[in-house]
């Protein structure tokens, strides 16, 4: 696959079609994997990489990137793919700029999903045929890939690519069973109390560091409410329980329904907040109340909440349904 | 900071018998901002006017607080006494302490309490106020209407009555619509040429009035007062100037068999044609999907014949650009497609017709000259059958869930007009329930079944049978006799629902008017504004907007030419300056915004900026003023805040909630 | 040298939660964070916490002052309390050698009295590391983890833990405390001994920083910073795990009922950074990023006698986002240059 | 159940549109129809104009209750507003829910301008129930707190 990957990029570029590739570069430790713009044959063949602990989706720098001069290749994921759908829709991010070339994928891992299995003081990591080698400073471990999967990959929702130029390997279908919404379901079955303890739990960990909202490929606001003075409800302070959940809930709403569920959030939180519960939840809610909807899944498509029907449930559905009642 | 006054009124003893106003004053008085705080008697009254515009002046005050009754009641009022006193009119913000405190509350003190905590958000609010200045825009003195049907019709002459220019665009290649192809009307039973035609020909006289036919319009861009159309006109391969009308081309074409679509192709006519006889513009057309010329290159007849050379079969589509400052839709319906109906026999049977085809069968223009025979053996029908609702108020989703309101007169008209010509001729009509709510018209309908003898029989047909001997079983229950019926008859007719003719849906994009799922326009509001759309500048007319028969629609007709009148009887527009703006600074270009804007006020432009040094190059929202109506739905949808809306900021309404939230 | 049974350190914690507050790096869902010590709670076996123990001196949130509004009235009320002493127990010798960065920020003149107060009431139970971890560079900035400061220096042998008073206050810490007994030197002395034998080991044990804190325009104007930073989000993860990161905010809360002046920790990749009325000096990512690398190893050992801002504990390489830091910036920035 | 407690007075910040309900209220006054002055109205365009933002606000300033009030589906002034709205509230509700905070301090009514009773039927109503579930402590900004 990299080898794939690594020839189409250097073919497209001396052929002179795309300017420079957005792609992931080797690390330390082979799992520090960072995005990474490549514009030369030379760096693509020293330092572009692919496996499976290329996480980081790449497409929200497609915002920056597709605003220079020529076409940027950008190597995509299916979920990368649903993110740049919806940034091609949002206009944020110049279609004709942008080769895509969709690239098959059975789930990422990373360091963090690894070092919680006790793995660590990892030297070395390689891969051959879904196992994992790692070599530590302890010993050696195998484990397969499918055992740290991050849990955006358990339950992936699709292997599709809806927007690409080419692609590499097989394309995949939509994930039917995919089973990312228990965990939502499981939340809402608690008590009103069990819920609010669980997300304060959860909440009152975030630093406020910004690492979710800035990777989030929905958020690429010129200027973040949140960021802006002027804005009256700019906030800097990690003090109270207050500031984080207006944050959280009010980032969660700013994506509603144009989130398209990449997980990235979840991923680089440094203090471990599930994150795309929130995102999730609402995903689920615009399913059960407005019909299925899956951001990205089409350039163009009109996002539920700038969008209505007259015979809408009103919001006391949110009394009648789910949860169990204060005991 | 702001130097605000606050104006504590007692409304007699409206407001001082439950809220304690010195209190108020007082408590106000030491507001950080708050330069002077006084209370009187009332306010609104001319002495209390005067005291607010003397202690603007003599504290320079730059900001107003009156705390009285309803801003409903006496914004306008109070805004016009700041204005007087040199301040800007929306440097003044209102607590209602009359209809939300002292005339809901009995306690004195809990009165007082609240009264000084809306004084307080007022307060809040005001320091936050900018001065604003409503916009102008010029209006051009020019209507367009589009659909050149009687909606049409009526609009465009009323319009030009009263002295103003108004073009008509008509996608066939005359004008007159759907009523050209009616026979007589109810419930007067006057025939609807005698009452159409002069209406069609005062159009084309009319000096005011352009004509253009065989036309649609592509493009709208601009804004009410100043709407910039693109009109294309279709070629027809006829010189409008120089054809005559006289028809030799349309009797000497050798292709004879293109389906009559003025007759619902019963019969058929040539590939140049003229769709009637009283057809304004009164010229020909050539049907380039049938004519063999411009399919082959091979014949040439029409041209040959033409006297005055106006035939030109290299003719190209043409556009013309035209300014207008307003614009009526008058589209107009058209009936359902009746493939989904299959068990009444529409398509395998000749003889189930729909009401509008009975119109033709019927009318002395129509294929059999006005003798009402049958169209599969030209047999005169002794036993004919109608069915209401067919399609109409549906809820099995085949159908439409409206009453097309029109079906039930229009029964009664062709029973009453067959019983009257064909005495022999039985009829039975089968219905939900009969609707006659107008003018004449229950009379109308009574008079069809007691003078005319006409079978109602309340109950459904379930199905229509084509017999081998060329008759029609129907097969139906008789509701109030509790029975099943089979009867056999000669024609079927179905009242097939009415719809929005297709064209509406495309063009209420370009309008960015909004419709309804059935695909009507909907009124800007549904009882007190219903020839207006939403977005300025766009009146409707007739059947675009809900199902309506000839005397609603005209009346409708005129209604929305008073409108129209109305605005371009204005040289300028003010426009309303509590409207949304976008920093674009902020603006992400996401286009949320545009898409909950009821009004398509929004637009996006590639703008450059200059940002760190560097010239960059942005997508960015702008808001029309002139259009937007301040509603404020862009500003929620848009995540960076760039949306916000003037007079109702979202700094303002945060400024009061916690100004009532702190106490 | 005292000791005692790991299996006893409850007890140890108990009486000094007794007689101080105590800090222990305990286990939660994100990870291990020094928390508040209460009866029942145990030592993590994380190498170390997400967040330094740097909160304890420098919260990321801290109230400096209230202005009581009332109606046209202002107030002004001086929150600031003596603090109580306290104890943080398990501190690596990374994080100890961060306590010195920051003073030398926060205790030089004009000293931040805020932060003062909190320090002269802390003592640091310090712990070597047994197992480092291949994100750990310590030694690269001359610190053992081996041989930790700190008022108090522990080392877990066996089953048994070590404890060796370095200063003052540690022996004071340490004085009275029944369950500790004597113990001799040569666990504590294998102890060490394991653990450089692993740092020999460690793959950025080479990792130096001798071409730095000196050549400040060089390093400035390298044309590197721009494949450095491209992929850089510009979140404040880094700096905010970061032992050593000290930038602040100082900014107001509007209660509704006065004002709040409170200062939180700023974060140089953010974009309002040093943000003034003009606007901002570092218009781009890079150049902000630029800002924190050129900080911990150029301009602060430039001005504080070689001593560089970064301890090597490893927190931003495990935490950054797209995997960018520190070492990938030496590595870099040192590339082509003897010395 | 907590115990109510009859000293506690909530604070509820009812929005109301200008066109329907705003009027709604108006009738009310006029009509001499009482409802607790713990409610305090803010006048908006539209129910569409409410921010989520604002509501938050609200809670973290100290509010008990919100309630949003906007003409009924289809009446709109600006013939969709109300529509847009209800999509955001029914979800903006129903992630306070998730959150697990109470619910029922959070509601959207239609009122049209000629339902001056139900107007103040409802605010008896919602401060009937807030007062029920009493102080709010899962969204309150301590610094808030005098």
């Amino acid at each position: 696959m990299q080898e794939m990957m690594k020839k189409k990029a250097i073919e497209l570029l001396q052929s002179g079609e795309v300017a420079r590739v957005l792609g992931w570069k080797k690390g330390e430790f082979d799992y520090d994997i960072t995005p990474a713009v490549f514009e030369s044959a030379e760096e693509i063949e020293n330092e572009f990489i692919y496996n499976s602990l290329c996480s980081p989706n790449l497409s929200k720098y497609l915002v920056k990137e597709s605003r220079k001069e020529g076409k940027t290749l950008i190597f995509l994921k299916p979920c990368d793919s649903y993110s740049l759908s919806q940034l091609i829709t949002e206009h944020r991010v110049i279609r004709e700029n942008v080769y895509a070339v969709g690239i098959e994928c059975y789930g990422k891992t990373d360091a963090d999903t690894i070092k919680e299995k006790g793995i660590k003081g990892i030297t070395k990591i390689t891969e051959n045929d879904g196992v994992l080698n790692i070599e530590t400073l302890y010993g050696t471990e195998k484990i397969p890939v499918y055992e740290v999967l991050r849990e955006r990959c358990v339950n992936c929702k699709s292997k599709k690519h809806p927007v690409y130029d080419e692609l590499i390997g097989e394309e995949g279908e939509t994930v039917d069973d995919c089973e990312r919404f228990d965990e939502v379901a499981k939340i809402e079955a608690m008590t009103p109390e069990e819920r609010f303890a669980f997300f304060r739990n959860e909440l009152s960990r975030c630093i406020r560091c910004n690492a979710c909202r800035n990777v989030c490929p929905a958020c690429t606001c010129e200027k973040c409410v949140f960021d802006n003075d002027a804005s009256g409800i700019a906030q800097k302070a990690a003090s109270d329980s207050f500031e984080e959940n207006m944050f959280h809930i009010i980032r969660a709403f700013h994506v509603a329904g144009r989130c398209t569920d990449c997980g990235e959030c979840s991923r680089v939180c440094p203090q471990n907040i599930p994150l795309h519960l929130l995102n999730r939840k609402f995903i689920k809610d615009i399913n059960e109340l407005y019909g299925n909807y899956q951001a990205g899944e089409n350039i163009g498509n009109r996002s539920p909440l700038t969008d209505y029907t007259q015979s809408d449930a009103e919001p006391n559905i949110v009394y009648e349904r789910g949860g169990k009642d204060n005991a | 900071m702001q130097r605000i006054g606050v104006f504590v009124c007692h409304c007699g003893t409206n407001i001082a018998a439950t809220v304690d106003v010195k209190a108020v004053a007082e408590a106000l008085r030491h507001e950080p901002g708050v330069v002077v705080s006084e209370e009187y008697q009332y306010m609104c009254s001319e002495a209390g006017q005067e005291l607010i515009k003397n202690a603007i002046k003599e504290n320079a005050l730059t900001g107003v607080v009156v705390c009285s009754c309803s801003p409903r009641m006496h914004e306008a009022t109070f805004r016009k006494t700041v204005a007087a006193a040199g301040l800007n009119p929306y440097m003044l913000e209102i607590a209602n302490i009359r209809e939300q405190v002292s005339w809901i509350h009995k306690n004195i003190e809990e009165a007082t309490e609240k009264a000084i905590i809306l004084g307080r958000a007022a307060i809040a609010k005001v320091h936050l106020n900018a001065p604003l200045t409503a916009g102008e825009s010029p209006v051009v003195k020019r209507a367009l209407v589009i659909g050149g049907g009687i909606a049409g019709i009526q609009t465009a002459l009323d319009i030009a009555e009263a002295g103003f220019e108004v073009d008509i665009v008509e996608k066939n290649p005359t004008i007159g619509g759907k009523m050209t192809q009616l026979d007589k009307t109810f419930p007067t039973l006057d025939c609807a040429a005698c009452i159409l035609t002069p209406k069609m020909v005062d159009c084309a006289q009319n000096d005011k009035i352009k004509i253009y036919s065989y036309s649609e319009v592509s493009e709208v861009k601009g804004f009410v007062g100043n709407f910039d159309v693109t009109i294309k006109r279709k070629a027809r391969y006829v010189d409008e100037n120089k054809c005559t009308g006289c028809g030799l081309c349309t009797e000497k074409c050798p292709q004879k068999k293109v389906p009559n679509e003025f007759n619902l192709g019963l019969d058929n006519r040539r590939a140049i044609y003229i769709p009637f006889a009283q057809a304004v513009p009164k010229i020909a057309t050539i049907d380039a999907d049938y004519c063999t010329m411009l399919k082959s290159g091979k014949c040439g007849v029409c041209s040959k014949v033409c006297t005055v050379g106006a035939i030109d079969y290299k003719q190209q589509d043409t556009y013309v650009n035209e300014k207008y400052g307003a614009i009526v839709v008058a589209t107009g319906f058209n009936p359902i497609k009746l493939d989904k109906y299959d068990e009444f026999a529409y398509s395998q049977s000749a003889d189930v017709i729909t009401s509008l085809e009975l119109e033709r069968l019927m009318n002395a223009a129509g294929p059999n000259g006005g003798t009402l025979l049958r169209p599969s053996d030209k047999k005169h029908p002794h036993r004919i059958a109608f069915i209401q609702c067919v399609g109409s108020r549906c809820d099995d989703g085949k159908g439409k869930s409206y009453c097309s309101k029109i079906c039930c007169m229009y029964t009664a008209k062709h029973a009453m007009l067959i019983r009257e010509k064909y005495p022999d001729t039985e009829v039975y009509v089968f219905y939900i329930d009969v609707r006659t709510p107008g003018k004449n018209f229950d009379e109308f309908y009574r008079r069809a079944v007691e003078e005319y003898g006409v079978n109602y029989v309340k109950g459904m047909v379930g199905k229509v049978l084509p017999e081998p001997d060329g008759t029609l079983t129907v097969r139906a229950s008789d509701l109030l006799n509790g029975q099943q019926l089979n009867l056999s008859c000669d024609l079927v007719v179905l009242a097939a629902a009415i719809e929005p003719d297709n064209s509406a849906r495309p063009l209420a994009t370009m309008l960015t008017a909004s419709m309804d799922t059935n695909d009507f326009f909907t009124e800007a509001h549904p009882k007190l504004r219903p020839v207006e759309s939403p977005t300025a500048g766009i009146f409707l007319s007739g059947a675009c907007q809900g199902p309506k028969d000839i005397p609603e629609t005209v009346s409708q007709a005129s209604a929305c030419a008073a409108k129209v009148i109305g605005l371009l009887a204005k040289n300028t527009l003010k426009g309303n300056p509590c409207v949304a703006h976008s920093n674009e600074l902020l603006c992400n270009g996401c286009s949320s915004c545009e898409k909950v804007c009821p009004y398509g006020a929004i637009s996006y432009s590639d703008k450059e900026f200059r940002i760190n040094g560097k010239m960059v190059t942005r997508r960015v929202a702008s808001v029309n003023p002139a259009v937007c109506q301040g509603c404020g739905a862009c500003t929620v949808a848009c995540p960076s805040g760039a949306m916000d809306l003037n007079g109702f900021s979202n700094s303002q309404i945060m400024a009061e909630v916690d100004a009532i939230c702190k106490w | 040298m005292l000791k005692i049974k790991l299996s006893k350190l409850p007890i140890l914690f108990d009486a000094l939660s007794d007689k101080n507050k105590l800090y222990i790096p305990a286990d939660t869902k994100g990870g291990a964070r020094f928390l508040q010590y209460e009866n029942g709670m145990t030592m993590t076996k994380e190498l170390n916490t997400v967040r330094s123990p740097k909160d304890l001196f420098f919260p990321q949130t801290e109230n400096l002052m209230d202005f009581k509004l009332e109606g046209k009235k202002i107030e002004v009320i001086d929150t600031r309390e003596e603090c109580e002493d306290f104890v943080i127990f398990g501190v690596r010798a990374c994080d100890v050698r961060s306590f010195e960065v920051l003073d030398r920020v926060f205790l030089s003149e004009p000293i931040d009295t805020y932060y003062k107060n909190r320090r002269e009431h802390g003592v640091i139970v310090s712990l070597a590391c047994n197992r480092p971890e291949e994100t750990c560079f310590c030694s690269t900035f001359d610190i053992d983890c081996a041989n930790p400061e700190g008022d108090v220096a522990s080392y877990i042998c066996g089953d048994e833990m070590y404890f060796e008073p370095l200063t003052e206050k540690g022996s004071e810490l340490l004085l009275n405390l029944s369950c500790l007994s004597e113990g001799s030197e040569a666990p504590v002395y294998e102890c060490k001994r394991n653990i450089y034998e692993i740092k020999s080991k460690l793959p950025l044990s080479t990792l130096s920083a001798e071409k730095f804190g000196k050549n400040m325009t060089e390093y400035f104007n390298s044309d590197k910073w721009d494949e450095l930073s491209e992929a850089c989000l510009g979140c404040g993860t880094c700096t905010f795990v970061c032992p050593t990161c000290q930038c602040y905010d100082i900014k107001d809360f509007d209660t509704g009922n006065g004002i709040k002046r409170f200062r939180c920790w700023d974060s140089c990749m953010y974009s309002d950074f040093t943000k003034m009325a003009h606007g901002n000096p570092r218009v781009s990512q890079k150049e902000r990023f630029r800002q924190r690398f050129m900080h911990k190893l150029v301009y602060y050992p430039m001005n504080n006698d070689g001593l560089f801002s970064c301890v090597g504990c490893g927190r931003c390489l495990s935490k950054c986002p797209i995997s960018m830091n520190i070492v990938k910036v030496m590595k870099k920035l040192g590339e082509g240059k003897d010395e | 159940m907590q115990m109510v407690n009859k000293e506690f007075k909530p604070k509820i910040v009812a929005f109301c549109c200008n066109w329907c309900s705003y009027a709604g209220a108006d009738l009310a006054g006029t009509n001499r129809l009482q409802y607790p002055a713990e409610v305090k109205i803010i006048r908006v365009p539209c129910s569409c104009r409410v921010n989520p933002m604002f509501i938050l606000r609200a809670f973290q300033r100290g509010a008990d209750g919100v309630i949003i009030c906007g003409c009924h589906p289809g009446d709109c002034h600006y013939t969709t507003g109300n529509y847009y709205a209800r999509r955001r509230m029914t979800l903006l509700f129903s992630m306070l829910d998730f959150l697990g905070i109470e619910k029922e301090r959070t509601r959207l009514e239609w009122v049209s301008a000629a339902e001056g009773q139900k107007f103040a039927s409802t605010m008896n109503d919602f401060v009937k129930t807030v007062t029920e579930l009493g102080e709010n402590k899962r969204l309150e900004d301590l610094r808030c707190k005098k």
